[in-house]
């Protein structure tokens, strides 16, 4: 145990807590004129806190010298990849903040710091090598978030959605606890790698329990079904930046977080949870798009379409391979994308007064008020609803080559079948667009980094997507090499 | 002899009991925030018996976490409460349903 | 054609013609679009001229190793050639279809037909097996555009029904084709179509595939969404999916479920026949009753899928070869046949066949041609539909006569329901005024139908041109399929007094 | 080589005048294709007269690749041998003379050039069918005909009884049709080629053999045949399939002439001899064909003794004449059939311009009930169809002269007599009674039409064309005749045919007093075997047979049309009141032939209605009703009410939030504890 | 035997508290009742020898969490009479679950007999060095092996913070706040004008 060593490998937490402490003292000095001053160097901060954890990916760091405090830090490949997520959707998320702030006169200087504060908890979510590491960043992650759920003052829903985050994420905080002091208590320690050991000769009841009670509070972060019912309202009712960060930074840390727990540290007894997570995912995918189609929130079905695509992605998980491994982490990072663009979309809808737009029939005949708009929302939709040539259909596509890979073929099969029900309300937001007549409504002009994400995300989910196939993968599949990797 | 099967199955009602208190009751979100205490106090009891059964000290430092974030959370928690109340001027579960479907 | 990649070009032209379009008035887009459709035709024709017949089974190939499991591969052999070709010689026809009836959004429109057209080439050339079915499936997308936007009243209803119908088909399929390339290490379609898959899984593969293809083709009972979609639809909407799109699940059946799954498609054979059988008679009977002309020709197009079936799962040459031709002729046919409907249905505004009634009188040409394609779909000798028909049915007689029978009947209801419809549509007497006033084809319609008049009959008298390409790869796929074919129930058997070897030499005159 | 010409002059003649249509003009189209028609009938009798002498060889021209398909191969060819060359000059000769004829009857018809066409295009598809190389050519020819047919039947498409009778005609060949090609199916099976010399060749090596077919198990070669022949029934209008036969009258008589009567309708038989190798091979095929062909010439004929329109009794004659060329094929006497079929051509040919002619002076009443007393004002239609009728009805003296149908269908009735066999014998009375028939009937229209008195004024044609003439104040004429004309005409002149239409007539009324005369020496007797070459299968013995049949039966034909005569005679010149009264008294059995032994209906009910009942049934309740509903539609109500109850679920209240979660929390227990 | 008494009076009291706390009808009674389990749940950590943990658990929550609790239900000022705290209508179902949740974890985990529970092998890494009291051994891991997480935990508890004051602060515009720079700086010639205003025309403002 080298503490440098340690120190060097935590770079990028020290960054943002660093860049985080001193943008609250700056916060606290100039006070809310200093925001858009603040969001910059925010996403000054996270942007360089993913450059500073790329070379790990790249280099496909895996192994001892990617350990830190004992184990209980990992800054290895997956950790890098996921991180990449992380804080780039994290940025994202402060970029087309102020935007949507300005409008309620509700922009607070508090917003980029807590933001930086929670992706660094998520960022030591991801890197987690024992319980209490993971427990610490999921609720520095968690906090962080039930506030910002609740950020919006002047909305009720806003605050509701913060009481109900809140509330539910407790119980799914505790329940997730009593499974760790369970695992605790019948392996006797809480290091992955000791769990994974004090697990090779079977697994005890008291420890099957503790599986199972972790499984379902990581399914609650992830939200999964049946543990997803926070999702919609909390979509709904939180800013919708927030909400877009909520739909992308945190359900990537939380599933690598739940990818980490479940493949390293009860990765040798997948069988015991296989079926668990191979009922939560179907589960998932079917509610998820049965809930969907009712809806006339835009927020609301994009919660819904999320759950939906956890679904695909706990397939990955549920095969317990590194393919499977790697192929989440290939939808999670197009996942981002398609969620961010679409978030992005919604928060360009605006009528003439500069109010959001949020109701589905509203978005009637955008196509001929807004054709580029139109067109980069129904990309998303396709997308979502992984109809090829668009790169959702990668995502899809890799979860369930990594299924039949694993002899799964069945789960596929049901998956892929249930994902029809899923285009079912995809292309309702085409038809809505496209072939109803116009309800003219949305007409206001749009901030121009709003634009910019947009574009960057179309083009990604685009079939120009497919030039990153390789590139994605072959990162993917460093990243879940090291997940497997036996320290 | 009081072995750590007494602390397991006290933790474990009284985790239920947290459990029961949240879903429950229809009135008070207050309450609900208690019975989060009473879930984080039971892994609490458990991690520190476990702890001390197991002669490691981990467990403790464990919970030793768990304290402090539970005051943390406690604190964000009923921040979340103040602004709701704020708000709607009542605090019943019954009310807390704007967003639903 | 030394390196040139010639069906890239092809797949571009139309897709950089199709993204340019959307940024053009309507005026521009539609001379862009005839332009590049022609480019495309000019290109196909290039293609068709320098295909050497009796070569190399895969011509023009291009390959670029995308990544493992992924790879850019295209190239052809004759009967991709020859679907390639119905494609592009389809594609101007539909743009000159559009050319007046569209007249809102016209460069999202000729757009999305242009991205079809490189779509339905890709699905036609891919070599990848992931390639492909991402072109397959990647259809669904302007299709479903183009009939949402541009189609009837009850245009919402069947864009979903066909959305939805066609994806839950295709997703199976996509399940089967991973565990291909898992057990098979590859995803290239030629290496593919000679790996030998255990039969017990054949089963599983070839039933994702079948759910994939049947709703495609369609097949009964899976083909509720093509009378839906085909009545709603623009007229090119129903040319494009009638000519084009109902041929991928045939093409895919040729492809795909015959050579890679033999043993499997034998034992599904008499399934396919069944189904088969009823959707002949059913759609037949069906297509009898209807008001709607171009419900009525949906429907006929189920029937002569239909055929297509049999023809294939009849695991001879002349099945395989006569299905290829239905499919090819009823590309041109049913695509002409939509047309014609359209031709009407611009000048009146309604599909209802009672609404007409004597257009020989004011619209000779019109009934001219009209008349050829009826006889062409009813399958009259010296026109396209004849030769494939009659090669379907000769291939499945030597493996189930009643099979035979039951869909040779087709050609009696055929004939029943096409006569019927011409009957009330082009002759009686005009009962309407604004039927009666309604002028006969111009210069731009009969720059539409003389063409695809021409080639059905050119099909018809001559199909050698267009037997001779694929004729090497059929008697690949049928030598494929020798070993697991069946024998038919027609089967000779001598008087038990003849020399033994005269027994020989009649068997093998048989088979 | 000529025989290019001779087919493919009447394509090109039918695209010029098809295409050119309304712009080339009447008298362009007419030109073209009569011109094409008589080059091609002018080629032909030198054909013809070659194999009469000997002197031809038969031969194959090949004209294009066609299909290959695996072992299956066929092309397009011309394949000239005796057969071959009888069929050609009665096409083109028959075909010229009506192409001919119409320039006169469709004169005033405003679509010639169309009309033109079709005749030409049925011509080349008759000419294709008649040469065909290869079964599948046949079958081209075969459809081309109907394609024709249907277009000609139906030419007057304002009609609707005519779209009706063109539809019913491709719809009910097209049953026969399907016949036909299972037989082709089943001959490429048995003899791995389409090629009609090579089948014939092979099919005696199948006897005995046995093939399955629907499942059982039956004698190669009786199924095969029987497949077949259900084609030449479709197209020959047999017992069955020959509902469409009588409606086809609703085309322009012309085409009657030509194609239901002269050419396309003796398909079936000139097929049957053609392929006669291969039914020899089997008996109880050659029993079917002789029974069918027996059963529709007794059957038709009774038809024919009923009917009031002039083109409907010669439409049950023909049928009937196909019947007596069936049997004779039936019974092995394919020269016989053959030569009837030639001989029929002429003579029903020349009644039907006859007919069309009587028509064309009468104003387009078909009703020989408003005939009579025509003979005096149309003479020269009188006496050519009186040749006809000399001829159908076979008056001659046995062994020594006679009008055609003498020669030809005393052969058939001798042939079967000759046969020896039960078929035979079966075929013979019938043969006998329906030659009664066919002469009763055959007089009887001669006597209503030309005869008695004129009863034109009941006819609304008639009437109409008087009001017509009334209503032009110029035709004083006319309306000073009316006063001076006899009862019953109405005042009405008819006139007779101008000449473009009599020299068909006349030309044929030649070939229907001497054909029979002149050829029968080629084509049934002793050494006929020389003319047809092994185009057909020429029994000998049957010759021989049908030399030594009993006086008796040489005479009966004879006695049986002088029978026939009688009647008619007394029924329609000498007591006009008994058929009325012959008709009281016979009852249902009247009613039951006079309604064409209630076929159209039978098929209509049997046919018709469920089909369209079914394809209701199978729309509404099937697609609609079943499919749709229980399929997408059945799909999309249950993601609905899931989405729906997914959406009751979430209630928005944070205890049933809670609840779920645990009810997953302890569900995900219960099944690792039950795992 | 003093420690089985003790065990199972702390026991009782605890689950008994704790029921009370999440029936109670009244808010105020169920922190009272919160706390009292708190204290006896922290008698049964001493008795397992956890005596920091325990002190921790009274300190912090009792004069920290439980007292801020307190003080968030006196300061909503709710109407106690509508808290009449009413039960869910599937109240049968949600305990019924409950119910069974319980007897699975006792059941299922073994705790329902002594022995049956086999703990794992802790790795060695947490054991009490030999003569360090309990405190001074957690001192001595936390600021050593778990540092970061040290750390870490004081980030959430800044979070928690943050959070609170980011929630609840209002600049209210009806209450003048003090501003005690300008206070300071607040000089007498700034606060007062001499004028000398002309006779009958007032002094502006």
């Amino acid at each position: 145990m080298d503490w440098s060593q340690s120190l060097r490998l935590i770079a990028p937490e020290e960054t943002l807590s660093i860049a985080g402490l001193v943008l609250l003292l700056v916060a606290a000095w100039s006070g809310d004129k200093a925001s858009r001053l603040i969001s910059i160097l925010a996403v000054a901060a996270l942007v360089a806190a993913a450059f500073l954890v790329a070379p790990a990916l790249c280099a496909g760091a895996m192994g001892p010298e990617t350990s830190a405090f004992f184990g209980q830090f990992r800054a290895d490949a997956f950790a890098s990849f996921a991180k990449i997520l992380i804080y780039l959707s994290a940025a994202a998320s402060l970029v087309i903040a102020p935007a949507f702030f300005e409008r309620f006169k509700a922009m607070r200087a508090e917003y980029p710091v807590l933001v930086l504060f929670a992706a660094l908890g998520m960022g030591i979510m991801v890197s987690a090598g024992d319980l209490v590491t993971l427990y610490i960043g999921l609720e520095m992650n968690s906090l962080a978030a039930y506030v910002l759920a609740a950020f919006l003052r002047p909305d009720d829903r806003s605050a509701e959605a913060g009481l109900k985050y809140f509330v539910l994420g407790a119980l799914a905080s505790g329940i997730l606890l009593f499974g760790m002091s369970l695992i605790y208590g019948f392996t006797g320690t809480v290091s992955f790698t000791g769990i994974n050991a004090a697990l090779a000769g079977g697994l005890s009841h008291g420890a099957l329990f503790g599986v199972v009670f972790i499984l379902v509070g990581l399914a609650f972060k992830v939200s999964a079904v049946p543990f997803h019912m926070w999702t919609p309202d909390v979509y709904e009712g939180a800013p919708t930046p927030v909400t877009t960060f909520f739909a992308t930074a945190p359900k990537v840390a939380a599933l690598g977080l739940t990818m980490r727990v479940m493949l390293d540290a009860f990765g040798d007894q997948a069988a015991a949870w296989q079926q668990i997570v191979v009922f939560i995912a179907l589960a998932s995918i079917v509610v998820g798009a049965l809930g969907a189609i009712g809806q006339s929130n835009i927020k609301r079905l994009m919660a819904y379409s999320s759950i939906n695509n956890v679904g695909f992605i706990l397939i990955g998980l549920a095969v317990a391979t590194p393919q499977g491994a790697s192929a989440m982490l290939v939808y999670l990072a197009i996942y981002v994308a398609m969620t961010l663009g679409g978030f992005v979309a919604v928060l360009m809808l605006k009528d003439e007064n500069g109010a959001f737009v949020e109701n589905i029939p509203s978005l009637a005949g955008l196509s001929r008020t807004r054709p580029a708009l139109a067109l980069g929302l129904a990309m998303i939709m396709f997308s979502l609803a992984g109809i090829p040539p668009l790169f959702g259909f990668w995502g899809k596509f890799v979860v369930f080559q990594a299924a039949v890979q694993a002899d799964f073929i069945a789960l596929a099969a049901l998956g892929i079948a249930a994902s029809v029900i899923g285009a079912f309300y995809y292309i309702k937001i085409v038809k809505i667009m496209y072939f109803d007549e116009p309800a003219d409504v949305v007409k206001g002009e749009s901030d121009i980094w709003h634009k910019i994400i947009l574009v960057a995300c179309v083009v990604f989910i685009s079939p120009l997507g497919y030039l990153l196939a390789k590139w994605l993968g072959g990162l993917a599949d460093v990243a879940a090499a090291s997940l497997f990797f036996a320290l | 002899m009081i072995g750590i099967e007494h602390y397991v199955v006290v933790s474990s009602i009284l985790f239920v009991l947290g459990v029961l208190g949240i879903f429950l009751n229809r009135k008070n979100v207050i309450v609900i925030l208690m019975a989060i205490e009473l879930i984080l106090l039971a892994v609490n009891i458990n991690l520190v018996a476990f702890s001390s059964f197991l002669g490691d000290l981990t467990g403790q430092i464990f919970a030793m976490f768990v304290l402090t974030v539970a005051a943390g959370e406690a604190a964000v928690g009923l921040a979340i409460l103040v602004v709701y109340y704020r708000g709607r001027g009542s605090i019943a579960v019954d009310d807390i349903n704007r967003m639903k479907g | 054609m030394g390196g040139f990649p010639i069906l890239s070009v092809m797949l571009l032209v139309p897709l950089a013609a199709g993204l340019a379009c959307l940024f053009m008035d309507a005026k521009s887009a539609r001379m862009l679009a005839l332009f590049a459709t022609l480019v495309d035709l000019a290109l196909g024709a290039v293609l068709w001229a320098n295909f050497d017949i009796g070569g190399a089974q895969w011509q023009f190939t291009e390959r670029a190793e995308l990544f493992p499991g992924f790879s850019y591969a295209l190239g052809i052999d004759g009967i991709a050639l020859l679907l390639i070709m119905l494609s592009v010689f389809l594609m101007p026809i539909c743009i000159g279809a559009s050319w007046r009836s569209i007249d809102k959004r016209v460069g999202e429109y000729m757009g999305a037909f242009l991205l079809m057209e490189t779509l339905m080439i890709g699905v036609f050339a891919a070599q990848d097996l992931f390639l492909f079915y991402i072109f397959f499936e990647a259809g669904l997308i302007p299709m479903y555009l183009i009939i949402g936007v541009w189609g009837g009243a009850d245009r919402i209803y069947a864009s979903y029904k066909f959305f939805l119908y066609t994806l839950l088909g295709s997703v199976l399929m996509l399940i089967a084709m991973l565990w291909m390339v898992n057990t098979a290490g590859t995803t290239d379609i030629p290496t593919l179509m000679a790996y030998d898959f255990d039969p017990q899984a054949q089963t599983w593969l070839w039933l994702a595939f079948f759910a994939s293809f049947a709703v495609k083709m369609p097949m009964w009972p899976v083909h509720t969404w093509l009378p839906d979609a085909h009545v709603q639809a623009p007229t090119a909407g129903s040319v494009i999916l009638a000519g084009v799109l109902l041929k991928m699940g045939g093409y895919g059946f040729i492809r795909f479920s015959l050579p890679m799954f033999p043993e499997a498609s034998v034992q599904f054979g008499p399934l396919i026949w069944g189904l088969s059988m009823a959707a002949v008679v059913l759609t037949s009977l069906i297509a009898l009753v209807q008001h709607d002309m171009k419900k009525l020709i949906a429907y006929s197009s189920v029937a002569h899928m239909a055929i297509v079936t049999i023809g294939l799962f009849a695991f001879n040459a002349q099945g395989l070869e006569g299905s290829m031709m239905v499919m090819l002729s009823h590309g041109l046919v049913s695509g002409a046949l939509f047309l014609c409907v359209g031709i009407i249905y611009d000048r009146l505004h309604t599909r209802e066949i009672d609404r007409y009634g004597g257009l020989s009188i004011n619209m000779p040409r019109y009934a001219l041609f009209f008349m050829l394609f009826t006889m062409a779909s009813v399958g009259l000798p010296g026109t396209s539909g004849f030769v494939g028909e009659f090669l379907s049915l000769a291939g499945i007689y030597q493996v189930s006569t009643w099979t035979t029978l039951v869909c040779a009947t087709g050609i009696i209801l055929g004939a029943a329901y096409m006569l019927y419809l011409y009957r009330r549509v082009a002759f009686g007497d005009q009962k309407n005024a604004d039927a009666a006033a309604m002028a006969d084809l111009d210069a731009r319609e009969l720059l539409m139908v003389v063409p695809l008049g021409l080639a059905v009959l050119w099909m018809g008298v001559y199909p050698e041109s267009f037997l001779a390409p694929m004729r090497a790869d059929i008697a690949a796929l049928e030598a494929r399929l020798a070993r697991a074919a069946p024998e038919g129930d027609s089967r000779l058997a001598m008087a038990k007094e003849k020399p033994a070897q005269e027994e020989h030499a009649a068997h093998e005159g048989a088979h | 080589m000529s025989i290019l010409l001779i087919v493919f002059l009447p394509l090109l003649a039918a695209i010029i005048a098809g295409l050119g249509n309304r712009q080339l003009g009447n008298l362009a189209a007419r030109s073209v294709t009569t011109g094409a028609l008589i080059i091609a009938c002018a080629l032909s009798w030198p054909i013809f007269i070659q194999f009469l002498n000997g002197s031809a060889e038969a031969t194959v021209v090949p004209v294009l690749k066609w299909v290959q398909s695996g072992t299956m191969s066929f092309d397009w060819a011309l394949r000239v041998d005796a057969l071959t060359a009888v069929m050609l000059v009665v096409v083109t000769t028959v075909s010229a003379l009506v192409h001919l004829y119409s320039w006169g009857y469709m004169d005033e018809d405003p679509d010639q050039p169309r009309f033109f066409a079709y005749l030409s295009l049925f011509t080349f598809a008759m000419l294709m069918l008649v040469t065909a190389d290869n079964l599948v050519q046949m079958f081209f020819g075969w459809e081309g005909v109907g394609l024709a047919s249907y277009l000609l039947i139906g030419f007057w498409f304002r009609k609707p009884s005519a779209n009706a009778a063109a539809i019913k005609a491709f719809v009910v060949n097209r049953v026969g049709d399907l016949g036909f090609m299972l037989g082709i199916f089943g001959t490429f099976l048995v003899f791995g080629t389409v090629s009609i010399p090579e089948i014939l060749a092979a099919a005696p090596g199948m006897a005995g053999s046995t093939i399955g077919f629907l499942g059982y198990r039956f004698d190669t070669m009786t199924v095969l045949c029987i497949l077949l022949f259900i084609g030449a029934m479709g197209k020959s209008a047999q017992l069955g399939l020959h509902t469409w036969l009588p409606d086809a009258m609703e085309g322009p008589t012309p085409v009657s002439a030509l194609i239901h009567a002269a050419t396309m309708v003796t398909a079936g038989v000139f097929m049957v001899c053609r392929l006669s190798p291969m039914f020899e091979t089997s008996e109880t095929a050659m029993a079917f064909v002789a029974v069918i062909g027996a059963a529709t010439c007794f059957f038709a004929a009774t038809i024919g003794c009923t009917q009031w329109d002039i083109k409907r009794v010669i439409a049950y004659s023909t049928c009937s004449q196909l019947g007596y060329m069936f049997f004779a094929a039936g019974v092995g006497a394919y020269g016989a059939a053959m030569f009837h079929l030639f001989t029929h051509a002429f003579f029903k040919a020349l009644l039907f311009l006859g007919a069309g002619s009587v028509i064309h002076a009468m104003h387009h009443e078909q009703d020989m009930r408003f005939y009579g007393n025509l003979r005096k004002h149309i003479p020269i239609t009188f006496w050519t169809m009186t040749a006809g009728t000399l001829a159908i009805t076979g008056v001659g003296i046995a062994g020594f002269v006679g009008f055609a149908g003498f020669y030809s269908k005393d052969a058939i009735i001798e042939a079967a007599f000759g046969a020896g066999t039960s078929v035979g014998q079966f075929a013979f009375w019938m043969g006998i009674f329906a030659a009664l028939m066919t002469s009763f009937y055959s007089w009887r229209l001669v006597f209503l039409t030309f005869f008695g008195e004129a009863r034109w004024a009941g006819s609304e044609h008639i009437q109409h064309a008087v009001h017509h003439e009334h209503e032009d104040p110029s035709e004083e004429a006319g309306h000073d005749n009316h006063v001076e004309n006899p009862v019953g005409t109405a005042g009405y002149h008819p006139h007779e045919s101008p000449w473009v239409m009599l020299l068909p007539l006349v030309v044929l009324s030649l070939g229907a007093v001497f054909a029979g005369f002149v050829f029968h020496h080629s084509f049934i007797s002793e050494g006929t075997g020389e003319f047809w070459r092994g185009a057909l299968v020429f029994h000998e013995h049957l010759i021989d047979a049908m030399h030594e049949v009993p006086t008796w039966v040489k005479w009966s034909p004879f006695t049986v049309m002088a029978i026939g005569f009688v009647i008619a005679w007394y029924g329609y010149i000498r007591n006009t009141s008994f058929p009325a009264a012959a008709a009281e008294q016979l009852g249902p059995i009247y009613t039951f032939v006079y309604r064409k032994w209630m076929f159209d209906e039978l098929y209509h009910y049997l046919f018709v209605v469920p089909a369209f009942w079914f394809g209701r049934l199978f729309w509404k309740q099937g697609d609609v009703g079943l499919i749709d509903r229980f399929g997408p539609n059945g799909a999309a109500w249950v993601v609905a009410r899931g989405s729906t109850y997914a959406q009751k679920v979430q209630s928005g209240y944070l205890y049933s939030y809670a609840l779920v979660m645990l009810l997953g929390l302890v569900g995900a227990i219960s099944w690792v504890i039950a795992g | 035997m003093i420690h089985v008494f003790a065990f199972y009076l702390f026991a009782v009291l605890t689950v008994g508290s704790g029921a009370i706390t999440i029936l109670s009808r009244n808010p105020v009674h169920s922190v009272l009742w919160l706390i009292l389990a708190f204290f006896n749940a922290a008698g049964l950590m001493v008795l397992v020898g956890a005596e920091f943990i325990a002190m921790l658990l009274v300190i912090v929550y009792v004069g920290a969490v439980a007292v801020l609790f307190l003080f968030v239900v006196m300061m909503l000022n709710i109407d106690f009479a509508e808290l009449r705290a009413g039960f869910i209508k599937n109240f049968p179902l949600g305990v019924l679950v409950a119910v069974v949740l319980l007897a699975e974890m006792v059941l299922g985990i073994g705790a329902y007999r002594a022995g049956a529970m086999e703990l794992g092998t802790p790795d060695g890494i947490g054991a009490t060095p030999a003569g360090m009291t309990n405190i001074e051994a957690i001192g001595a891991l936390l600021y050593g092996r778990y540092l970061f997480l040290f750390e870490a935990a004081g980030i959430i508890l800044l979070i928690a913070m943050i959070g609170a004051i980011v929630l609840t602060l209002r600049q209210r515009s009806d209450v003048r706040g003090q501003n005690i720079g300008k206070q300071i700086s607040r000089r007498p010639q700034d606060a007062t004008r001499n004028v000398n205003p002309e006779v009958g025309k007032g002094v502006t403002l």
